[in-house]
């Protein structure tokens, strides 16, 4: 199971917080795709991804039991 | 990250020191007026264990880049009214340049890295602003 | 022109208003060491009436240099110890990058044309500091 | 009579905070040099002129009543 958490616009356009779900194993980028398939409107904005609260690649590989941030552009200041 | 009203002078003292010849406190305010459109209030949210790790990233950069400087940073989240202070930023710096320079380079970070979202609530709206900055109602209509 | 403790938040809040989403305090310490030297103390010495005039003028020079913006500015006068503030510069502005322009600019018009005088005091000695670097005591050995 | 200010270090050189004198109709040149020749130390360093509170130039012309400044280099903030 890994955990994904979602924030700002992305928890609205889920109507998620968070949810678990199996994965690992696999890519960031898989992570995503998998997630836009589920979601509709996902895909509109860039996203970044948190690993266990450092910024991840593309091409890195999620682990058992992470959590996953999924990040629309931050606004702070 | 804190959830209640940025009082910014124990950040000011918290940087001071007897080798200090110059302070910078940063401090960023609610606007009523963005480009002609008039906003009620500001809703903050973050992902808070990994802003505070950001932060405090933020503030290790300054203190290797500019050496004798010390840093303090808080951003406030929740519900926030107009010139209700958000972000708060002090650096301290034996000369006055690097206090400006170094205090600049941390809003710029923060901007950059920190998960931190705003959404503006305005008279006849609303909308988070990281996300407005990627799809621009008047060049895409993705909105 | 004060002579007696500066708190920096009645600056920041003068300058506050509606518009402004950044505010930048400097504040100016006095400093323990200068150059390996240890200061005990500061006596700033000022020409009161044009002083005031000359900051009122800063002040101007800068809201017309950058529409918007409002500063506050106070200098102390007389005995400072170790970490008083010696000087405080406020400036609002709509967005942040003016807000530390301007202020900068305060503080360098401020070491050019406001008749203020600092002579620091040390263990073995004191000095006028403007008059010093005109004389450096290395290069002409005149004082 | 004008009225000449000394702060500073100029103070501790002429030994005075200010002093009174018949002078109007002259120039700050002629000011500074008369100054210069009255007070051992005064042309040490660089002086600049305020006439009643503004800055003045070494061609300007002092008036009766006037109130000058001489001002050693600045070092407030």
């Amino acid at each position: 199971m890994i955990t994904v958490l979602y924030f700002a616009g992305l928890k609205e356009k889920t109507g998620l917080d968070k949810e678990e779900f199996i994965f690992s194993g696999k890519t960031v980028k898989q992570l995503l795709e998998e997630l836009q398939r589920k979601y509709e409107g996902l895909s509109d904005g860039i996203i970044q991804v948190a690993i266990n609260e450092e910024y991840a690649l593309p091409e890195d590989i999620i682990e058992e039991k992470d959590i996953i941030a999924l990040i629309p552009p931050v606004s702070g200041g | 990250m804190v959830e209640t009203v940025i009082d910014p002078e124990p950040y000011r003292k918290a940087v001071l020191h007897a080798s200090a010849g110059a302070v910078t406190v940063f401090t960023g305010h609610v606007r009523e007026w963005t480009k002609g459109i008039r906003t009620i209030y500001l809703a903050y949210e973050a992902y808070i264990p990994m802003a505070e790790k950001k932060l405090a990233q933020i503030g290790k950069e300054i203190e290797e880049q500019w050496p004798n400087t010390k840093v303090a940073i808080a951003h406030r989240i929740g519900k926030l009214e107009i010139s209700d202070i958000a972000v708060v930023i002090a650096v301290s710096s034996p000369h006055r340049k690097v206090a400006y320079e170094a205090n600049e380079y941390a809003i710029e970070r923060i901007k950059e890295i920190v998960p931190i979202w705003k959404k503006e609530i305005w008279e006849n709206g609303q909308e988070w602003i990281g996300e407005q900055k990627q799809k621009p109602i008047v060049e895409g209509g993705l909105k």
